[in-house]
Order: C-alpha cells, then structure tokens, then sequence
C-alpha cells in the first residue's frame, strides 16, 4: 500500500501551526507520487511537508514514495494520486499515446541524469563516445537524440541500476544521476566523470503534473500546491534541510547524512533546482518555448505517436506571477 | 428357465487396435444365479471375455447384454477380482478393503463389521493393518478376493482369483465361496487354471480354444448344492473332471 | 544415529569444500570484492546488516508465504480440473501456459494498479512465477494413474469426484510435492521481484528485493550477497517444509521412502 | 478424425472466449489503454513493430534455446549424479538449492565479467532460472523406481551404470520430461531476464527483454503487450517441442498416454 | 555326497522391522544339482526364504553360505523368477527377455539367438514385439520365465511361476524345465502351490509350517532323471504325492 506521510506531516507542522485550532477551512486531502523512495532529489516537497507550507495553503499533502513500478502517471490518471514527479519528456511522449497528464510546475530546471565514467576513458564530450557501449535504460530518448546531434553510433546494455560493472571495467560508461553515483564510486577509490545529459541540447525539465480533468476542477488546489512547493524548494536549497533531511533518513534508511549532501551539492554545483538565472530559469519555472522545442525534438526522433500540441502538455497559469515566463518576462 | 437370462453374450468378437482377433463368436446366455467357469489356454481371451462382460472393454463385433443393460450400465449390478490383486498401494489392508463400500456410501459401522468378518474369512485378520507392500503375493490376492465378497454383488467376476495360493487355503476359500453364495445369491463368472475348482464350484464349464479364442465346448456341471468338501472324492466328480481335462487337451492340441 | 549424524556431517563436509573453493577462485582469478566478495566479507556484511537484514526477511516472508501458498493451493486445483477431463486440458492448458510464459515485468504494472503497490501485488506475482511448476506437475501425476487402478474405480461405481479424491489425489503425491518443492524455491525468488517490481519500502525499510537494490546501487556487494543468501534460507524453511510433508505422505508405501529390507 | 478436429476446436473456443473476457473487462473498468490495452491494439502494435519484434525474438531464441538445452542437459547429470547415491544427494542438494534460490540479479553481474556481454552470460542466467525443476523432477523419478525392478537389476548383477542407464532413465522419463516442460516455459523468461541484466543493443534494436523496458519507458504499453506474446509464442516452441517427445517416448507404454481399449 | 553344500542355510531366523517372526530357525544344506521346492501355506515365508538366498534381503539371525561366499556375492551364480512377472514396461518382450545377457555383455547375435530360442520355448514367438500391458497375466509369466531360463544360471530361484497358467501350458514347461536342466545343469530352488510339480521336478520338497515359517517336513523325491512326463501316472508318483499333500495338511491343521 502507499506510504502515508500524514502523520508525520502533522507532527512536523506544528512548530509553526500559529493557525491550528482556529483554521478556517478543512484541509484538502492531495497525494504526491514520487517516482522513487525518498531521497534528496524529492527535497522541496518534504520540506514543504514538514515546514508546514502546504498546510498554510489548505493543503493536507500526503507524499507517496515511489520504486520501480510506481507509475506515477498512470495513478495520476487513474485518480488513485493528484500529482505526480517525472520529465518533462515522458509527459510530451504520454500525450502523443492519449494521457492526458499536463505539467504544471518543474521542480528542476535541468534533469539531473548524466553519463558516468573513469577519468581514464578519454572522453571529453559526447562524441566521443561513438562505437562505445553504455548502460542505460532501453527506450531513452536522449540516446537517439544525442546519437543525431553528434552522428555517433552507440550499443545500449540495459541498466541494471548497479555499479560494480562500471568499478571493474576502465572502459565502462553508464546512465546515472549525478546526484548519485558518482558519490558511491568514488568511495570505493574510483575518479568518475561525468557529462549532464542536458548538454546535448536536449534538456527535458523535472516536472509536477497533474491530469486534465483534476486541473479544470480543482485550480485552487492547483494553484496551491504549485506556490507551496515551489516556496518549499527554494527552502530547501537556500534554506535549513534538517528537518526535511531527517524526514527523509527515516523513510529511507539508505540516505545517510553524508550522501544527502554530497547530493544537495550536486544539485547546487549543476544549477538544477534553479537552472541558471542568466538564461531566465528560476525554480518552479516551466517555459512554453523551451518545452515547444523539446515537443519539436521528439517528434523529429519519431517517439510521438501523434502531433502533440504545447496547450495539452503543459498549464502554467497555476505558477506564481513571478514564475511565469508570460507574466514574469524576461 | 423361461425367464431371460441375466447374461446375453450375442456373437461377440474383440481385437485389440489392427491386432489378431481375440474372441470369435463367442455366443452364450447365462441365467441368474449361474457360475459359470472358463478354463482354456493362456493367451485364448478369458480375462478379456470378463472384462467385456463388466464393460471395462468394447466388443469388436456382436453385443453383450446384461439385465436389458448394456455392460457399462449394468456395471451397478456387479464387481471383480482382477487378476492382479489391484490394491491402492497407499491404503492399509482394512481400508483396501473398505474401499468399494466406502465409495457406494455405507454406514462406517456397517463396512467395519464387514470388513472384519472378510478378513477374517480370507484368513488376514492380523494383517488388518499392514500395507499391501508387506504382504506376501497370495495375501495381497486375498485382499483383493476380501474386497470383491464384501461388496456382495448380483454378479461376481472372478479372475483366478485362487491362482496365487496353496491348495489348502484353496479349497478352504472354495468353500467359503459357495457357503456366500448360499446366503447372498450371485452370479458367477469364474476363470480359472484348476478344473477341480471349475468343476466342484461351477454350474456350467465354458472351454475355450485359443487364437482366436472360441469356446470349444460346455459343460454342464449336474451336482446340486450345497456342495460338500467330500464331493470331490466322489467318483461322479472325478468322472467329470477328467472328462472337463480331456476336453481341456483337446483344445490344446489342435 | 550414526545415519543421523551422518546426513549432518556430509553437506557440512561439501559445504566447507564449497567455501574452500570459492576462496580458491577468489584468489586465483583475483576478481575484486565488489563482485565476488569473499565469504568472510559476506559473513561480516550479513553481521553488521543484520537488523536490516532480518527486518526485510521479515517483510518478505509475508509475501512468498502467502504467494507460495496461492501457488500451490491454486495450482492444485488448476490441476485438478485439468486432469478432470481432457476436454477442459485441451480448452484451457495453452492459456495457463501463456500466463506463466508472460513475462511477470509486463503484467506487475497491471497488478500494481489494482491491488496497490505492496503485499498484495508482491503475493500476486510471487503466485505467477511460482504456480506452473505445481500445476504441471500435478497434472502429469493425475494422467499417470494406473490403469489398472482406475477400472478398480470403474467397477465400484465410484463418482468421479471419489476417484479424483481417492484415486487420482493419492496417486499424484510424489508429482504434486516435486511441485510444491519447486514452487518452495520460486518463493522467494517471486517474492523479492515483486518486491522489487510492486513493493514499496515502508518506514524506510524495505524487503528483500528493496535491500538488493539498495545494496546494489550502493556496491555494498558483501551485503548484497548476504541478502541473497538470506533468500536462501527463507526458501530452505519451504524446501524443508515440503520434505517434511513428503516425509508424512509418502514414508509408508511410496517406493521413494519405503526401506524394503 | 473429429477428435483431431475437436482438439483445435477447444482451446479456440476458450481463446474467443478469453479475448471477448479481456474487452469486457476493459470496458467494465474503463482501464485506459496505455495500461491494458484491448485484444485489437495489442494486435495492431504487433503488426506495427513486426520487423522489431521479428529480430527480437530472434536475438533472444538463441539464448533461450541455448539455455535450455543446458537447464535440461545439465540438469539431467546432475539428478543423476544425485540418483546415483543418497550420499551424493545429502551432500549436494542443499546447495543445488543455494544456486536455485540465490536471485540472480546478484549473480549476472559475476557472470558478465567473466564471460562477457551477451550470448554466453544471457545463456547462463537462463540455465540458472531453468536448471532447477528439471533436477528436482528427474531426481524424484530417479528414486520413486520400481523396487522389485531394482531387485531384477540385482539378480542381473547390473552395474550401477547400467541400472541408470536401462532402469532409471527410462523409469524417471515422465518425471523428466514434466521438468522438462517446466523449463521450456522457463527458457523465454530466463533469455529475457537474461538479455535485461546481461545483454546489449544497436541501433535501438535489442532482444526482447531490452524491448520490453524500451516499450515500458516510452509508454507503448500495446506494443509492450505484444511484446509479451510473442515470448510466449517462443514458449510454446519449447513445450511444443516437449510434448512431442513426451508422446514419442511415452506413448507406447505409459499410462498417461496408452488407450487401454 | 562329501563334497560341501552348495547352499548352507544355517538356523536362519528373519523378522520385518519389530514385525514377527516371520521364519525362524531355517536348516537347510543343498548340494549342487539339486532341485528343492518350497512348499507351504500362504504368507509362511517360502518367497522371504528365496529372496534370503538370493541376498535381496538379510537374515536376522543365522547365516546363508552359498558357493563359499554370501549370497550378496553369489549372485552372480543365481537367477531369480519372481512372483510377479517384474517386467519393464517401456521394453517390448523380445528386450524384456534380452535383458539380463544385454546387461552381462552377451553379443548381440548370441542374444538374439537365446531369446528366439526362449520365447519358442514359452510359446511367445508371436508376441515378441508386444509390450507389457499388451499381453494377458499368463503370458507376462512366461516372459519371466524365458528371461530367467534365458540366462543359464547354476542357481535358479523360481518363485511360483506356473501359477498363473492352464495345466497343460505348466505341464509342458514342467518338462521343458527339465529338459532344460539336463542340457544346462542348475541347482533349483523352486516354490510352488502345486504338490504335483512338486514332487515331478524335485530332488526334494521342503514342506513350510507357518507363524513363524519353519520346516516342518522334507521329503525325498527318488526318483531319477530324466523323468518322462508319464512318471505322473505311475503308483510310487501318486503315493509320494498323497505323502506330500497329507504332510501339507498336518501343517495347515496346528
Ligand atoms: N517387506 C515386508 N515387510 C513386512 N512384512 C513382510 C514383508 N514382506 C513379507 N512380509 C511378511 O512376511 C510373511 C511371509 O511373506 P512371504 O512373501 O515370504 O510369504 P509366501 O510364503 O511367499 O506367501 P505366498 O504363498 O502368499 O506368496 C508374510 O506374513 C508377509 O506379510
Ligand atoms: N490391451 C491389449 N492390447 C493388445 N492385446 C491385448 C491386450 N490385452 C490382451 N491382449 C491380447 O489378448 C489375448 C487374450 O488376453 P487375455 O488376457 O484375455 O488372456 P487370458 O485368457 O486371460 O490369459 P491368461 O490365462 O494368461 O490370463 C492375448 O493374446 C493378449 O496378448
Ligand atoms: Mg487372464
Ligand atoms: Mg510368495
């Protein structure tokens, strides 16, 4: 069954609960589907939980950690959750087969996923890695995407989600998060290096969605959660994780002290939750231009099942005025 | 005799698949409480004769009918003893012999009593409880002949049932036999290697000829029962006897 | 007793033979320990993780106890109707062959969607990889009832549920525990991919599929090994359990247990 | 004649029943199609990806075929060496178990070092998923022989070799082969895993475990689906190919193939 | 006779488990060329004493000596007839025949010759390519027998063999069995419920009480071979059998 997060979410919120007896309104009651336990990459919405932002804003936000199969799409479809974490890539290709999942907030501006592999490989940019072989998850888009742009060829062995291929062989490249991995290997001595898989060009976001039917009902609820999580993802980068961070410890055993910040480093040092100002990224951010190209990207690949518009893929009218690229400007 | 006969066996043939034929024309009709006996070479189509009177087995050619039935459907009116002793090798003694009433739903006191009382009659009371793999061959066939009288069937098929035991046990259970049948009538088909036995238990004897199996020659058995054991010494007896062995060479030799 | 004690002494004699030989290979291949650790480095790995360890035995056996007993008590059935009648055999054998063919990776979402991510879809696809084995062979046991046997049955005018419950049940023992001591080790192999495929950790502990991602992607290989090794055991406590079974069934009158002397 | 006719006639008419079952639950529940897809879309993407899944199944028949063959040859010594003798058994069983047990997840990675990406390493990940139930079914068959046979074998001053080999081999063939039957619908799931942990691709064109986590990730569930089917028809290959040697080698003698008229 | 006894049963108890006694104190010597028939009620032990003989089971108290050596290690000189026919069922007659001198290294002509020869003999000629469950309880006997006659052993241990057949087919392979044994000389041990076959074929007959199996009475048989099949007729044949069969009565009677 699904993680209930409710309880501790209420704990959590009480230091700053001055409005607690007398709340005006009931809380609404909205599940978040993760893609993953729960790890730092989720941060923002635990720290949302447990600084009690979602509380403030009426919502009673229940986050459900993911795994393998958790499928956030589909529940979110289904109705079996109201929001739901993935790329923005996976949203666009979803509309082209009918699924009727619509982006509303990112919560990275640039995807975390990287290439990983030994300083010794000699590799530098993406074109060298023609003729290699890289573990990956089969059915990526960007490996298609990047063998165009360089004109490279490559050989995919399916990812396997492990490391001690990569530790035992020099030669080896695989798919990771740069959050992650890299971390893993080089404590067991190994000088990894890695390329952000958003240097290709293709740079999908890291998106919250929900479906259509649940936005047209519910757009208070929406608007809502967007300026909430997005209040708590800048917390969680600028601000005090600790109580986020132990939150997330405790659901997930394996995220030691050590390893949630090697991550949060990460995620600072690549400009992901914030991207980079200069190129007018800011958190929360979803940009109709950026995404209308990555739609354009897809669609040459041939991965859309039919022509995707940008209208159903993605409602940035629920983002903050000064999130939004229409009403922020440049 | 004006009744029809329990019994109608019409003209059967049998071959097994494209095989040689079995039985040939094989014509008989057998009135309620009969016993009547095959003997005939091994190989000549007794068993199989038996098993087309319980249906366990289709006539090639002619039909068998049985109480107005056909043999499948008559199968309520009768049991067998198999040649081989055929007990579930996974039931003691006492439920091997239990099965046939446990199966038709008798009152469990009903088939203790019974099932003791065959035990003991077949002389394996002490085994009651042992599992068919720790009896020596004739026991398991005195199992099997247990089974069958427990049921007390209109119509007994016996094959060879006395085959596997010393003479002793034999005449023994030869007189048990006829004393059951004495209080629950049946009708008998009986095959056998022993004429004494065909002759002292029988009404009728049915000699086969073999390949394809034909029946060569019937004889009536005239003696009224209840048969004494000492029946068998007697000179009538001994007459018909050697009169069924010759008619037994005679089928042999051609 | 000395029959005892030798039935103990003879695995442990090829067990540290085994041992031996996996540090032998260790050694001379040289291959690093986040591949192939060495048994004192799983030993040492299975003792610091040990409450981590059998708090996921303990998850995980919910799932493969009950998905084991969904396999075999279904599969029993399944085969039971199949060996029913030919006509059903023939209707439905190919379907039930598709079901344990399909790839369980394809099908777990369907399940997840359904049941929910956790005990049931984990007991829902435990049973998937684990039922065949139980029904092919129970089926094989009841079409190979001795013919001689069933016209015994033939003659007592048994029903056919009385044959299948006195006849074809008993004759088909030693080919529904070969089954049954199969789907035992598919046990928890099933549970910890569905583990892996529909569970979700809770309390930031999860099963032992989680713990060997978790392990996985962290190349704690030693622990890893432990982990599966400790799949092992679970599947030792089935294995065991059918023996056992096997032993009470079978002991009197089966040729594979009776000591003829 | 009619019967012949009768035996496609079956498993047809459950198959349209089964089909038309499928619809209805989907209609019924209003599953969206990217998670169920109705009989006909799975149909269309077959015929879509037709030259995909061609290749697919091609690339994956090898290993699967390849593991098989070791699951039943290898599985087959090895119950012989453990019919061989009860202490034989007692010492290696448990850990025949071990390997069965032990999710092979951790293992692939010890294979693809030292046997390298591809063919050999899938072959071996689908030996250890299909080994199993062939041993432990030819193992019972090896034991439940006929004692009073074994006594003839005695009387003959029968080599142990040649008691396995003209009394136990013959005796555990129903046994064996219902392991080996087993292990056919094993054989595609063991490649697939297999092509998933140990296995690579060009030009996105893999065998069919990597099409099934390509089609999982980009969302075509029909395809996915179809994917699925087409291990199946693999599977049936197998069993198919186990079926007729069951009827070759058994139909002449055993009870669950001789017509006793 | 002062040459030792190829078989010495010494004081040979033997009990199942914690079962009863089933033989006790068996005292038996047998000097090569013999031919011994075991006769006694049903369950007495006469197969348990083969099967102790034969090394497939162990005395529980005493010892055989056979040859010098243990029956473990005499097999080699023995062959056994079981009760049941012991066939393989996947191997046709001809090759359930052929076994033994298959398993010995016999060449395959001299196989082939044997088993024609022995199949004639038994009268199977025509079913050489049947299987097992093709054939009728008779003949699956006889294929038990063509087997083991087939072989040519010096000890050859018949456990009712004839049982399952008619007079005249066990008559004529009484004979057989004798002429075979004048070619081929081999010490028999041989059970049997027919008192007849007995006394026709032994040297002699060892009579078996039971609960617990003892020897009650042995009896000579002195008359030499060969013995033409009319020796069945004469006075001294008929007095030695109506002996036999009184000393199987007294047995069956305490
Ligand atoms: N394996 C066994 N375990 C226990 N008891 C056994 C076993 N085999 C035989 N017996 C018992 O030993 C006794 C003698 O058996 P045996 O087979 O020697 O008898 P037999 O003289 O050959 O009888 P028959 O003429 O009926 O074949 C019987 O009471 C039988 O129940
Ligand atoms: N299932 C079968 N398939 C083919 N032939 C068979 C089958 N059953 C019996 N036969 C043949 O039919 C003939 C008659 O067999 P049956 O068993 O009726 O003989 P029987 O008279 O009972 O002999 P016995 O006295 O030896 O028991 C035999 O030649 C036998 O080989
Ligand atoms: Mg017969
Ligand atoms: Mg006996």
């Amino acid at each position: 069954s699904v993680m209930v997060l409710a309880g501790c979410g209420e704990k959590a919120a009480t230091p700053s609960a001055a409005s607690a007896p007398g709340a005006a309104k009931p809380l609404t009651k909205v599940i978040l589907q993760t893609d993953w336990y729960a790890q730092p990459e989720h941060g923002g919405f635990y720290q949302a939980v447990v600084k009690g932002y979602y509380r403030e804003v009426g919502l009673d936000v229940e986050i459900a950690q993911g795994g393998p199969n958790s499928m956030p799409v589909q529940k979110v479809v289904l109705g079996q959750a109201q929001f739901g974490i993935g790329r923005s890539d996976e949203i666009i290709v979803g509309a082209g087969r009918g699924i009727p999942a619509v982006m509303v907030g990112a919560l990275m501006q640039r995807d975390p996923q990287a290439i990983m592999f030994h300083e010794e490989a000699g590799i530098r940019d993406f074109k060298d890695l023609d003729g290699r072989s890289i573990m990956a998850v089969p059915g990526s888009n960007w490996v298609t995407l990047m063998e165009k742009k360089y004109g490279i060829k490559v050989s995919i062995t399916p990812l396997d989600f492990g490391l001690s291929r990569y530790l035992a062989d020099k030669k080896f490249v695989q798919q990771c998060f740069i959050t992650n991995e890299p971390f893993y290997v080089k404590r067991q001595g190994a000088k990894p290096a890695t390329l952000l898989l958003s240097d290709t060009g293709f740079s999908p976001y890291r998106v919250w969605y929900a479906s259509r039917s649940y936005i047209d009902k519910n757009p208070d609820v929406v608007r809502a959660f967007n300026a909430a999580s997005i209040r708590g993802w800048n917390d969680y980068i600028t601000g005090d994780r600790t109580e986020a961070d132990a939150l997330i410890g405790k659901l997930n055993k394996q995220m030691v002290p050590e390893f949630i910040t090697y991550s949060v480093d990460a995620m600072k040092q690549y400009k992901l939750v914030g991207g980079d100002s200069a190129k007018g990224e800011m958190v929360g951010r979803l940009d109709p231009a950026r995404v209308a190209t990555e739609i354009k990207q897809l669609a040459d690949i041939g991965v859309l099942g039919r022509p995707v518009t940008i209208t159903e893929v993605l409602d940035d009218k629920f983002l903050p005025a000064e999130v939004r690229v229409t009403a922020g400007g440049k | 005799m004006n009744q029809p006969p329990l019994v109608k066996i019409n003209r059967v043939g049998k071959r097994f698949g494209s095989g040689p034929l079995v039985l040939d024309g094989v014509e008989l009709a057998v009135q309620r409480g009969e016993f009547v006996s095959f003997i005939g070479p091994s190989g000549c189509g007794k068993s199989t004769l038996l098993r087309l009177i319980a249906g366990l087995t289709e006539a090639s050619s002619g039909e068998l009918v049985i109480d107005g039935m056909t043999p499948e459907n008559a199968r309520e009116l009768m049991f067998f003893v198999f040649q081989d002793a055929n007990l579930l090798p996974w039931r003691r003694v006492a439920d091997n012999v239990e099965l046939p009433l446990l199966l038709r739903g008798d009152p469990t006191v009903r088939r203790q009593e019974r099932v003791a009382h065959m035990l003991e009659v077949v002389g394996l009371a002490a085994a009651a409880q042992r599992f068919p793999w720790q009896l020596s061959g004739g026991m398991r066939m005195r199992v099997s002949i247990a089974r069958a009288l427990s049921v007390a069937p209109q119509i007994l098929l016996l094959d060879e049932p006395f085959g596997a035991l010393d003479e002793m046990t034999r005449d023994k259970l030869n007189e048990d036999l006829l004393a059951i049948r004495a209080r629950d009538p049946f009708t008998g088909f009986f095959v056998t290697h022993s004429v004494t036995e065909a002759v002292y238990l029988s009404t009728r004897i049915v000699v086969l000829s073999a390949n394809p199996g034909r029946i060569a020659q019937v004889i009536e058995v005239p003696f009224a029962y209840p048969r004494p054991a000492e029946l068998r010494e007697t000179p009538e007896f001994l007459q018909l006897l050697a009169k069924t062995s010759r008619a037994l060479r005679a089928v042999r030799n051609n | 007793m000395k029959a005892r004690l030798l039935s103990w002494i003879q695995p442990a004699v090829t067990g540290i033979g085994l041992i031996a030989l996996w540090y032998l290979i260790k050694k001379i291949s040289g291959v690093p320990s986040f591949i192939l650790p060495s048994p004192d480095e799983v030993l040492r790995a299975a003792w610091d993780e040990r409450s981590v360890l059998i708090s996921a035995v303990m998850l995980t056996s919910r799932g493969a106890v009950l998905g084991f007993l969904a396999a075999v008590g279904v599969g029993f059935f399944l085969a039971m109707a199949l060996g029913f009648s030919p006509r059903i055999k023939a209707s439905f054998y190919p379907y039930i062959l598709v079901l344990q063919m399909m790839p369980v990776t394809i099908l777990a979402p369907v399940f997840v969607l359904w049941l929910g991510q956790g005990l049931p879809s984990i007991v829902a696809i435990t049973f998937m990889i684990g039922f065949f084995p139980v029904v092919a062979n129970t089926t094989m046991g009841f079409v190979s009832v001795d013919r001689n046997l069933q016209e015994l049955f033939l003659m007592c005018k048994a029903t056919r549920g009385q044959e299948v419950r006195y006849l074809r049940i008993p004759g088909a023992m030693p080919y529904f525990l070969t089954g049954m001591k199969i789907a035992g080790t598919l046990a928890p192999i099933g549970a910890i991919v569905g583990d892996f495929l529909a569970g979700s950790a809770q309390g930031g502990q999860g099963g032992i599929g989680y713990m060997t991602i978790a392990y996985f992607s962290q190349l704690k290989t030693p622990a890893l090994f432990a982990t599966g090794l400790t799949a092992c055991l679970l599947g030792f406590v089935f294995v065991g359990g059918v023996n056992w079974l096997h032993w009470r069934l079978l002991h009197q009158w089966h040729d594979s247990m009776v000591k003829k002397e």
